[in-house]
């Protein structure tokens, strides 16, 4: 039954984010975010598959709701028609996708020839582990990311002002 | 007193710098004053230490601690001994001389106390190479010496040629002076040390010390003299460096700057007398050792030197080609293995060079900075004392007895039938072009009929100009007896009689000295016949394709700024061209240089797109694992 | 818990939080006030920070955070850095009608975000503190919103950042399964088993991701045109701090954590390096604008200190501590002219500084000063610098042959740099405006600002011990195996 | 049997994807998302190494994607904003159209 559900979340993780970044039928962005916005929910069922609940979590709540909803908000805040009028140039297309062909294959290489034990053994302690440690040793980073969110919201508040003059 | 004497000699001319930079700006007088006084101190002080009893007969060091981290300790200190004071002396005799000249020559500048600041500046700089008892102190100093020229050649910046002068003599000089640090980085990480005593003696406990670097090093050290001495194939920036006021151009090109070359070279002469050794990439060099390259690039600079200042037609381009042979001759006395005469034809060298730059600038100031030699002629009546001391100063440049010139340049000669009889021919022609070159001077300047326009009435110029000529003609007449080899060989003084002295070359090496008057009087023979009463020059009717060629220069500069394009000489042409070229937008004028053009290939990878920045990351990145992953 | 270390970084976050407050309660003619108040809070700081003495290596969050020498070092430097950036900003704010607080706050931000970067002992930390740092760039380097170049260097910035730090992630990621540890080396776990190929790999990711803010070779191309758009204060934290950031975490990586890997990649590293050298030095010959020209010099300049990370000794990375201090000081100075000299809207062209010795003889003066240290001629800082790079890459030449044609290089890039430094310098002495311009006045906060980085330029060059001396400590710190 | 080996190729395909549509695509938004997908493809890698490494390491793991999730949302906001402001400026969202920075 996992190994089925690993089968179909992979494959629509894969599918559906080829089709956020490369859409042979529409070359709408909202599509492209809508498809994006699919991928990252079965990102997070692999997530769960490897026992990782809260993290799974997470990602369908800030990734696929609240993150995804910014890029279609913006999306649909320009307009974006003029946009699905350009082609691609075909060369450089090819020539980048080759490239991003052999680094990811470069990369797997690599993933899968320095293996790990076959087994994994469970992730236990789930929630609880995850806060004690949060509040641990894990602190540290963790409040640097809330500084680098009030700098990020510093900005965005800046840059999208209107000017007054 | 044997501590204090050098750091006043070092650090008054600082002080008057700094004085005046900061403070007496607007007091034209007192700003010359300071600088004047500041020097000429210098000079008795100088002659104070040489008169100390016991304080010439041997080398001592002042220092004080500077640099301490780590295995690193390195001093700032002052080596006192016979080739430093003898260097210090010729320095701020010479240099002395030239600040009070200057006090007339740039009478009307508008920028006098600045100038009198850079000469200070300079003339610190020049003493602190001459004192410097370590590498790194030599290099920091010598370094500043390239700066304050720049700023001396370049003082009339608002003349484009003034300025890009100024600009190529520095680059040039920078491309030496890699070379230099480059060998002072391998002497230091092979011996262990940057301090000249200690180098030495570790070189003479171990002489394999440098091991397969030994040739190497030599030759990156001689980098250094190459562009500070202006030897071929870095010369190109000295006669440019004509551009400067004239005073700079005589200090520049006579008793500092480019003598600091020469000096440095008999400073580390255990160096380059190292045994030979080459590393293996460069087997097929074995067999040359580094005096010898030294040797023959002296050689040639001196004849191809010789040869370009016969067809110069302006006055200061012809005594800086003149110099650029005279240090031609001193490099291959130290490629003959001879510090002793390169230091001894050095000295003379500085006073009378001086003495012929000043005069020049007597000449030019009286008609009005005309600089063209077919447009002076009889000027022998109008100024009877510049011609006389020209005179005096052509004739021991041609080493005519008894003048100093003569004895130092029948030293070297000597010294190269000794050791090898092409060479001695080689820099025996040398000396019959130097005749011919300076008689061609003499007589179309002095002699003949004026060829100016006729209200011109030239004047001796006042007698605070004609003071220093006349100390530099007497130091210039008595040098002859001075026993400077002997002196930095480090005999007592006056072991030999002065008459002795004074016959010495017909003692030792009779054939030389007569073949040596021999090449003077055929020199002279030539230049009365070629230009007694000439109007205009008749060697390009006569010879036009090697006229042509010696005009310009032997195509020299002209194939720099073509082939090698990673040089400055091709650079500075550039730089107005390629500005050009960008504002046009379009036509390519003018030659690049491979440099110029490499630049603009890599431009086109800067798109400014960020699809083509992230596809080059992107490259990279695959490239870096494929090579771990192979 | 240790947390007492982490106060330097602690009170740089807390002043730009307070600035952020303050900013609600100050009226629009008095925000000037607050960027001095973080002047002077940044300096206080820098000074308190020198109660810490550098002894023994101590650790915090369960070995997360170290504080030695090293780290101390250019937390001092980056506080330093700070100081004179605020001081440009408070001078360049002039030009965005409000916005000085947050500008200031966020350059504080910046700041404590390289420090952080400086300690960091374990991945975790490495990459939420680049992270701070860079997001809070890609705001700084977009300031002026109202200028297309300021936005467009934000976006390519922000694209390419992003991009790299995707590497980084990914690079982490596969150390991680390598090592089954997010930690380094050192007291909190096992150094880096550096055998598996994983780890290897995911170290080659890692080396992308902080060559990026470094810009070497082939990570370099956002800098020239991020160094031109972005406004001149934020150019010059890009370039004195980010760079100095990166240059700590790559060596805590190379030579702590993993110099087994770092010896296996020398190659490639002198290949990155001779390369950045000369794409720098050659791309900057037809340069006109003053900032662009940076831009490019800054890639030559990372190259020639990864030559003190390729020799792979203590020596090396003491020299690269102390060309990183004359570099700040001398960039520094440079950005500051810029911000100072031209006028808003105006593009940084060097012809335009014809004349500026008239208008300013300080500024002129300035300028040419950092660019003469900045060429390496004695006796400024930055001929010190080069030599102790050339000096370790010049003595490895002789066990390798490849060394000395580093060196080669290395010259080469040199003696092409006088060339367009000088540019600069004859423009501001030797070419005729094209048009009297009034004379610049140089408020009080700048030019003591100025004045600091021209006074470390000329006493560092004259009298370089005690900088050698802390550089030698801090680099002694590095627990090289 | 479904390995930690599936799940890095897995990883490694998606990164691929994301890195294929950051270098083609020529609007901005569409590039910020397949860098969101690279990051996702990592994180993806990170957690299934953490399951390898027991449970303790692995909820560091956890934790770091956690970081990396609000990271990554602070970056797309900061993203979405300029290319708002560029848009102002240009009626565009477009990478690439005569940019005034280069050479």
């Amino acid at each position: 039954m996992q190994d089925l559900l690993f089968y179909v979340f992979a494959a629509v993780a894969l599918i559906a984010g080829f089709l956020a970044v490369a859409n042979p039928f529409s070359r709408n962005p909202l599509a492209s975010a809508l498809f994006l916005a699919v991928a990252l929910v079965a990102v997070s069922g692999l997530f769960v598959l490897l026992h990782a609940f809260f993290l799974g979590a997470v990602q369908i709540l800030i990734y696929a709701g609240a993150v995804m909803v910014l890029f279609l908000f913006v999306i649909m805040l320009l307009d974006l028609r003029e946009e699905q009028k350009r082609r691609a140039r075909k060369v450089a297309a090819g020539l980048a996708s080759a490239l991003a062909l052999a680094l990811a294959a470069l990369i797997s290489a690599a993933a899968l020839a320095g293996g790990g034990p076959a087994d994994p053994p469970a992730l236990e302690g789930g929630a609880r582990a995850l806060g004690r440690a949060l509040f641990t040793d894990f602190l540290l980073p963790f409040e640097i990311v809330a500084v680098l969110l009030v700098a990020a919201m510093v900005g965005v508040v800046w840059l999208s002002r209107k000017e007054a003059a | 007193m044997q501590t204090l004497f050098p750091w006043l000699i070092l650090l008054l001319p600082l002080a008057a710098a700094a004085l005046i930079s900061l403070f007496t700006r607007p007091h034209r007088d007192l700003s010359a004053r300071l600088s004047i006084g500041a020097i000429v101190a210098g000079f008795w002080l100088t002659l104070l230490l040489f008169a100390l009893p016991g304080a010439a007969a041997q080398a001592y060091e002042t220092r004080i601690p500077w640099l301490a981290a780590g295995g690193l300790q390195i001093d700032f200190g002052l080596r006192i001994d016979r080739l430093s004071l003898l260097m210090a002396l010729v320095v701020t005799a010479v240099g002395g001389a030239i600040h009070i000249y200057s006090y007339e020559y740039m009478r009307g500048e508008r920028r006098f106390s600045t100038y009198f600041a850079c000469l200070s500046l300079f003339t610190f700089a020049m003493l602190g190479v001459v004192f410097a008892p370590n590498f790194v102190q030599m290099f920091f100093f010598w370094e500043l010496v390239g700066v304050s020229s720049y700023l001396l050649i370049g003082f009339w910046f608002e003349r484009p040629a003034a300025a890009d002068a100024g600009l190529k003599a520095f680059l040039v000089n920078r491309v030496g002076d890699l070379g230099f640090l480059l060998g002072i980085l391998l002497v230091w990480s092979r011996l262990g040390s940057v301090h000249f005593g200690e180098l030495e003696r570790r070189l003479a406990e171990n002489p394999a010390a440098l091991g397969a670097m030994a040739t190497v090093a030599g030759l990156l050290i001689f980098c250094g003299a190459l562009g500070k001495s202006a030897q071929f194939p870095l010369h190109i920036w000295l006669p440019d460096a004509m551009e400067g006021p004239t005073p700079v151009s005589a200090l520049i090109h006579a008793a500092t700057m480019v003598a600091a070359g020469v000096y440095m070279l008999a400073r580390v002469f255990f160096l380059l007398a190292a045994t030979p050794h080459w590393p293996a990439a460069l087997h097929f060099l074995e067999g040359l050792d580094a005096l010898e390259i030294i040797r023959i690039i002296g050689l040639f600079t001196a004849l191809m030197a010789g040869l370009i200042a016969l067809q110069q037609d302006d006055i200061k381009r012809v005594l800086a080609y003149s110099t650029l042979s005279q240090l031609g001759y001193m490099v291959m006395a130290i490629g003959l293995g001879q510090p002793g005469p390169a230091m001894f034809h050095l000295a003379t060298h500085a006073g009378f060079k001086a003495l012929l730059f000043l005069g020049a600038g007597a000449i030019i100031l009286a008609l009005h900075h005309e600089q063209d030699i077919w447009r002076m002629g009889g000027l022998r009546r109008a100024m009877p004392l510049t011609f006389w001391t020209f005179l005096i100063a052509t004739l021991a440049l041609c080493a005519v007895p008894p003048l100093g010139g003569f004895y130092s340049k029948e030293s070297i000669l000597a010294h190269a039938w000794h050791q090898d009889k092409l060479v001695f021919a080689l820099a025996w022609c040398g000396s019959v072009l130097t005749a011919l070159y300076m008689f061609r001077l003499v007589l179309v300047v002095f002699g003949g009929s004026p060829r100016r326009p006729r209200d011109a009435q030239p004047h001796e110029p006042s007698h605070i100009a004609t003071w220093p000529m006349l100390f530099l003609a007497g130091l210039t007449v008595l040098a002859g007896g001075a026993d400077v080899e002997g002196f930095l060989a480090g005999g007592a003084q006056g072991t030999a009689s002065l008459a002795s002295r004074l016959a010495g070359p017909l003692a030792h090496a009779p054939f030389v000295m007569l073949a040596g008057l021999a090449a003077t009087g055929l020199g002279f023979a030539m230049a009365w016949g070629l230009y007694r009463g000439a109007y205009r020059d008749p060697l390009p009717a006569r010879w036009s394709t090697l006229a042509s060629a010696l005009r310009q220069r032997l195509l020299l500069d002209a194939w720099y700024a073509r082939w090698i394009g990673g040089s400055f000489e091709a650079l500075a042409c550039l730089a107005s061209g390629v500005d050009r070229w960008i504002i046009a937008g379009a036509a390519v004028r003018g030659v690049h240089g491979s440099v110029e053009l490499t630049g603009r290939l890599l431009r086109l990878a800067q798109t400014g797109k960020v699809s083509t920045y992230a596809f080059a990351l992107g490259c990279g990145v695959a490239a870096l694992l494929y090579w771990l992953i192979r | 818990m240790n947390a007492i270390l982490t106060m330097p970084e602690m009170a740089v976050t807390a002043l730009a939080l307070g600035l952020l407050v303050l900013d609600l309660w100050t009226p629009a003619d008095r925000k000037g006030d607050l960027g001095i108040a973080a002047i002077g809070g940044l300096a206080l700081i820098l000074a308190g920070s020198f109660l810490f003495g550098a002894g023994a290596p101590q650790y915090a969050f369960g070995g997360m955070y170290v504080l030695d020498g090293m780290a101390l070092f250019f937390k001092r430097l980056m506080l330093g850095v700070g100081v004179v950036a605020l001081a440009a900003a408070l001078e360049y704010s002039k030009r965005f009608a409000a916005g000085t607080a947050e500008y200031c706050a966020l350059i504080l931000l910046a700041v404590s975000g390289m420090m952080w970067a400086a300690s960091a002992n374990h991945w975790a930390l490495l990459f939420v503190s680049v992270e701070l740092m860079t997001v809070t760039f890609y705001v700084l380097v977009s300031f002026e919103r109202t200028r297309m170049p300021s936005l467009e260097a934000g976006v390519k910035y922000l694209i390419l950042g992003a991009l790299a730090s995707a590497f980084l992630v990914y690079g982490v990621a596969l150390v991680f399964g390598g090592t089954g540890t997010l930690g380094f080396a050192g007291d909190s776990g096992p150094g880096l088993g550096t055998g598996s190929v994983l780890v290897r790999v995911g170290l080659a990711l890692v080396l992308a991701g902080l060559g990026f803010k470094i810009g070497m070779v082939p990570c370099q191309f956002w800098a020239p045109d991020v160094y031109q758009g972005a406004p001149a204060p934020t150019a010059a934290l890009l370039a004195a701090g980010s760079k100095a950031a990166g240059f700590a975490l790559l060596l805590r990586v190379l030579l702590e954590a993993a110099p087994d890997w770092a010896l296996e990649m020398r190659p490639v590293l002198m290949l990155i390096a001779g390369a950045s050298i000369l794409y720098g030095n050659l791309c900057a010959i037809p340069q006109r604008n003053l900032k662009r020209l940076l831009g490019y010099s800054s890639i030559a300049h990372a190259g020639y200190m990864l030559l003190g990370i390729v020799v792979l000794e203590r020596a090396g990375a003491a020299a690269i501590l102390f060309y990183l201090a004359g570099y700040a000081c001398a960039v520094l100075a440079a950005f500051l002219v810029a911000a100072l000299a031209f006028d808003p809207g105006e593009p940084e062209e060097i012809p335009a500084l014809a004349g500026l010795h008239r208008r300013s003889p300080y500024l002129a003066a300035a300028l040419a000063l950092s660019m003469i240290s900045l060429a390496g001629i004695p006796p400024l800082v930055g001929f010190f610098g080069k030599f102790l790079l050339l000096k370790g890459v010049v003595l490895a030449a002789f066990d390798s042959r490849s060394f000395g044609w580093l060196a080669g290089v290395a010259l080469a890039g040199i003696v092409t740099s006088f060339y367009y430094y000088f540019g600069v310098v004859r423009a501001i002495y030797w070419s005729a405006p094209a048009a009297e311009r009034p004379p610049i006045a140089v408020s009080r906060v700048a030019g003591a600002a100025l004045g600091a980085c021209l006074v470390g330029i000329v006493a560092a060059g004259v009298f370089p011990s005690p900088l050698l001396e802390a550089a030698r400590l801090a680099a002694g710190a590095l627990r090289i195996p | 049997m479904i390995t930690a080996h599936h799940y890095l190729a897995v990883a490694a395909m998606l990164f691929g994807i994301g890195l294929a549509g950051a270098l083609t695509r020529r609007n901005s938004i569409l590039v910020l998302m397949s860098i969101e997908l690279m990051l996702n493809a990592a994180n993806l890698n990170l957690v299934a190494f953490g399951r390898q490494a027991g449970w303790e390491q692995g909820s560091q793991a956890a934790l770091w994607v956690m970081c990396a999730i609000a990271i990554a949302a602070a970056e797309s906001g900061v993203g979405l904003a300029l290319i708002l402001a560029i848009y102002r400026h240009r009626r565009s969202a477009h990478l690439d159209e005569s940019p005034p920075l280069k050479g």
